[in-house]
């Protein structure tokens, strides 16, 4: 397995070279991806919280995974495209999405309120595998277009398995559509490991279909972020898609619905701890002086008012009116749906008449 | 007024011309659909003249076609899909009814995703399995999807232009059995609405609903009614999702009795929203109960048997009888 | 007589458990079934006590699911499949309704195929979208396929007992926001036919009918019409395919009144379907139309506003209200 | 391709050597190859004939595809199991199928009404792809009861792009299923090359789901039949899946409602007729003197038996009684189609009473 994944910072924190992929990075655009990886992890942290409150119904939690999601966020463009799967929070907070939108979905006060056209980032999707279609479909736009973007479409493991997936592959590669497939393994689908979907590891999936595939250390936001890059610029060129595996680990449970002490051994996760994607580039940002005490210092003071803000946007926000059910169900009206949001409204009337609640 | 004498097919095939020319954002997508131009010709030579970027002969998975339609409208294009057969539309069915009728809820209306579904549906065609079937009673209980079916070659050509202007998802079924009817068609009509019920024919002792095929079936059953006497009036739905209640309320509360009239499996189909609706609306009007005439709860039948279980004359002026009956 | 209090998942489990020990080709398959035990716990413990051959954790992909228990079932093996939920059916629609319904009739009889999908189903839970749907209306059109839902322990023991000893592929609803509801659960009784209904409550004025998570809530709101004077009658449907129309229309010959209620939507919901076939039998002992109670025609909303969308007490007793003030 | 493509036979019906892949027939068995293939062939020539004449509703042609279909149905032992597609009427042939059924199925008269456990062969599907699933289910069964059986599961190359295919793969591997799938890439999907489903040659799709993919001629009925029975023998071992693609083509219509003029040039046939599978092991068997006029003579005789039996079949088939409809929908009955039928009943036997026709 190790010499097919791509790493370019040991856990540890040291440099790899690596013969076909490279970045260098400014101090400051460590010290970015750094700060990038610290908030998402504080923001996932306190909806976790939030959701042990029961102020959220749930929540998926990202823990592990910052630098698969960092890394690969940070090599878009500006005009790319993101399709998520449900637990890209941190690709979300580098597209500049605003936190109560992930929050409100979670809380059960909306379904994904964003605009996708705004940050280029695209709702998430609940049903395995289906944003992957979407993204495909985007990118053959993109195609038409003769535009100069890439899109980038996530899911995990899991969801390898939906012959979606698998359609998405054919129709990228017959369209040469400029698609980055992008697979979080986290190797696990709920309780299931990598196991139940392959015998073999996922990036190799993508030979079959006529693109290449790619696995890239998943805790390693550098190897991340350089192939990454290197993949957009390559399904840029119109020469189709291509897959990045990133292997990473679940370090949490699937949601906090779930109880993962069921199917799996506390000693796994340990092993992967020592993984852990902040240290490691923590270590690299220290042993080459780029950031020291005063900012580590300021980032967690950063990260503290992103909690802080994650509790008052939860605690705040309001309960939808329920008449929005029936709004945005068509563009173009439907005699049903007026009908049933009259009466709807008649009904709630007469219960202010009448007194009796609901 | 530009009129011509149109089988459906052709005038389906003119409103796809139509489209294509009037907006560079419309795509058609499908199987064989290009070159072939399609299996029943409805996009015949469309790909040659609006070329391959946008008649687009595409992958055989209709997860995909329908998928990848959604990320397509996503970006701002407005694809019309044609599904081969009835029958083969449900490996699509989850992108359906999962993602494209629920996106634009889902997004607070932020997006908008128009995109048409276009499905050669119903039998009398002596065809083998599964090319037969009526499922549109399977779309229309999901919310966010628009369902229509057309009877004649003008509303072929109108409704198709209308569906894909619209900026809702809009599943097009084309009753395929009338394909080679021929109708006018005037190009340059304004349109009604698309999902108003239309008078077929007037009468005042019965009212027959239909859509699609069995529109025919009905004016044939009206016409051989008169002969006994009988003043059978015809409401064409051409919608099924919404349906326009108020026009078959009107006809009721004229006539007193409704049978309805489809292809589709009776159980839990069309006919059983419209007898649940309108008895509820004319509760007061109605003489006989609403009486339904459809397909059995049985898979549709090898094509040797298929006059047998498709609605025909004789079934629909039974339930006529049955209906004055009571 | 071993009679015991159970929740309803506990009940479920129960029942799997002993259709594992009393024939070997049953076979469980489905995601996260194993060590997990299911999501909500239905199979705890069954792959430990039965093994990885009978107890299947399968790939994340339903259609393979369903297409594999398909083949499965023609190697003789009876596999009851569970999808996750509700909401993740659709992904399988295509096996479902074009393989596993039809399959049998297709073969002439030759091929059986007793496999069982349970699909914990409703609302209610505070969940996430997709996780809250009621999609049985989209399976009953459908010719081939038996639909059942349980809405107390015993039955939920019995019925997936009954569901998986019958050789026709049943699709059994699971109420999951009864899931933790307690009742007694006799595992020696001998139970009464899986597709009959049952009256759960005598009244004279009017017939609530319902099904799976829908019973308990009418009969709160039988008793809570008792106090206003209204003697209610509450059937339990159980079967949505078939529905057993014979104990409806008993019971509305009776009451002369009819409320179905379902979560579903409406709109071709299986309310639709009652209301068309009571309305035709029972039409001149009816004294108000069938009124339905029933999720809007919008997608399921946000567990924030569930409360609003479904029916719920008042929602019914106002649906009592106005067919009682005909 | 060629270098990809297993060859035992050239188009001049020369024997060719391959490192790894070797049958060595006797003459009987090479003639019982080429009685299949012409028998097969005769079958499908008179049913585009009845077509023709109104007596079938609907024919696919299997012409060019004989050794494909009767090189792999050969290598199955009696015990194993076949789920065909729609066109694999020579499989049918090699099982014992009577023809009967295949005519009755495009006649309009059944929609299968074979029992797939006679002959192991199992019913036509006609929905693309499904079948796969069916296939390798029936094979996770077979490895649960430690059967020495093994399944084959036919597709097409459109086919390849269905989700149900991927998924067939995924699951065939995961749990070691003995399934071969094999699929016989005719190079058109109706009128879709074959361009529009991948980019690759379709056996690597394999390589990707972890297992054995390999690509055979096709019209090579000696290359088929080794081939398969190679990778029978290890799915047979538990090792789970192989595919196995025949590179072949459809040298008819796609049915008899297509018309092939609107989409594909006549000199791609043409190249392809001098490629034909009958021909090439006719050359053989002259060449090595396995069979002399008098046998191809007698064969020939035997085919147009075969030509009028079914000529006979089909021209006394009678319609199937109406009442069918409502058996076999259900098991232990259904109280709405008892009613159904009844009523069904009483209203034809109006029609007897009052005279007026249906
Ligand atoms: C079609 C479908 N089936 C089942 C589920 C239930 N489910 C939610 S997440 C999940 C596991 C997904 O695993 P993976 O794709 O590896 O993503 P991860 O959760 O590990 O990020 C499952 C089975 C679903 N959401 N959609
Ligand atoms: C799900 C589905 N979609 C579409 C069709 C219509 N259709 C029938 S055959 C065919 C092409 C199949 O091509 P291939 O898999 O290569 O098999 P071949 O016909 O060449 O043997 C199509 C599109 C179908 N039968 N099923
Ligand atoms: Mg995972
Ligand atoms: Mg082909």
């Amino acid at each position: 397995m190790t010499t097919e994944l791509v790493q370019l910072l040991t856990p540890e924190g040291r440099r790899v070279h690596h013969p076909e992929y490279a970045v260098d990075p400014s101090a400051a655009e460590l010290r970015g991806l750094h700060r990038d990886m610290v908030l998402a992890r504080r923001l996932d942290a306190e909806a976790v919280t939030l959701q042990r409150q029961g102020e959220l119904a749930l929540w998926p939690s990202l823990l592990g995974q910052e630098a698969a999601q960092i890394g690969s966020a940070r090599a878009l463009r500006p005009k790319d495209h993101a399709f998520p799967s449900y637990r890209e929070h941190g690709v979300a907070l580098v597209r500049n999405l605003d936190p109560a939108h992930l929050l409100s979905l979670f809380r059960g006060a909306s379904n994904g309120s964003w605009d996708p056209a705004e940050n280029n980032f695209h709702l998430y999707t609940l049903v395995i595998g289906s944003q992957a279609l979407h993204a495909t479909g985007y990118a053959m736009g993109v195609a038409k277009d003769g535009a100069d973007t890439a899109v980038i479409g996530y899911f995990g493991d899991g969801a390898s398995s939906q012959g979606d997936v698998a359609e998405a592959f054919t129709f990228g590669a017959v369209y040469d559509a400029p698609i980055v497939f992008f697979c979080q393994n986290n190797q696990w689908a709920i309780s299931e490991p990598t196991e139940r979907q392959t015998r073999v590891p996922l990036y190799r999936r993508a030979a079959g279909f006529g693109f290449p595939g790619v696995r890239v250390d998943g805790n390693d936001v550098l190897a991340c972020l350089a192939v990454t890059r290197a993949a957009l610029d390559h399904v840029r060129t119109g020469s189709g898609p291509m897959l990045v595996e990133a292997f990473t680990y679940r370090m949490g449970a699937h949601t906090t619905s779930d109880d993962p002490t069921k199917y799996r051994d506390e000693a796994e996760v340990e092993e992967w701890r020592a993984k852990d994607p902040i240290l490691r580039l923590r270590r690299l940002l220290e042993r080459e002086g780029h950031a020291d005490e005063d900012w580590f210092a300021a980032l967690d003071e950063e990260a503290e008012t992103l909690g802080r803000r994650v509790r008052e946007i939860v605690r705040t926000m309001p309960d939808p009116d329920p008449s929005v059910m029936f709004e945005n169900v068509y563009a173009d009206g439907h005699a049903l749906v007026d009908e049933e949001r009259a009466r709807f409204a008649a009904y709630q009337e007469s219960f202010a008449d009448a007194g009796r609640s609901n | 007024m530009v009129t011509k004498s149109l089988p459906l097919a052709k005038a389906l095939n003119e409103a796809l011309r139509a489209a294509l020319e009037s907006d560079p954002k419309v795509l058609l997508m499908g199987e064989d659909i290009g070159k072939l131009g399609g299996v029943f010709r409805v996009t015949d030579g469309l790909q040659k003249d609006f070329g391959e970027s946008r008649v687009m002969d595409s992958p055989l998975a209709e997860s995909g076609i329908v998928g990848t339609a959604i990320g397509l409208a996503l970006r701002g294009y407005r694809p019309v899909v044609e599904i081969q057969f009835d029958g083969f539309v449900f490996p699509a069915y989850d992108q359906i009814v999962t993602q494209l009728a629920k996106m634009p809820a889902r997004s607070q209306g932020k997006v908008r995703l128009p995109v048409v579904i276009r499905i050669p549906y119903g039998g009398g065609i002596g065809a083998v399995e599964h090319h037969s079937e009526s499922p549109e009673a399977l779309f229309a209980h999901v919310a966010g999807l628009k369902i229509v079916s057309p009877s004649t070659p003008s509303d072929a050509y109108w409704m198709l232009r209308q569906a894909i202007e619209s900026d809702d998802p809009v599943i097009f079924f084309e009753p395929k059995r009338r394909y080679w009817d021929k109708g006018e068609v005037d190009t340059e009509a304004v349109p009604g609405e698309l999902h108003k019920a239309q008078v077929a024919r007037e009468g005042t002792d019965l009212t027959l609903a239909a859509y699609g095929p069995m529109v025919k079936t009905c004016l044939q059953a009206a016409v051989a009614a008169e002969e006994e006497g009988r003043s059978i009036e015809v409401v064409d739905l051409r919608s099924v999702s919404p349906i326009d209640f108020d026009t078959i309320q009107a006809s009721v509360e004229k006539t007193g009795r409704l049978v309805v009239v489809h292809e589709a499996p009776v159980f839990f189909g069309s006919g059983a929203e419209i007898a649940a609706r309108i008895t509820e609306r004319c509760f007061h009007h109605l003489e006989a109960p609403v009486l339904r005439v459809g397909g059995y709860h049985a898979p549709y039948p090898p094509a040797r048997l298929e006059e047998e279980y498709l609605p025909g004359l004789d079934r629909v002026l039974d339930a006529v009888d049955r209906s004055l009956a009571y």
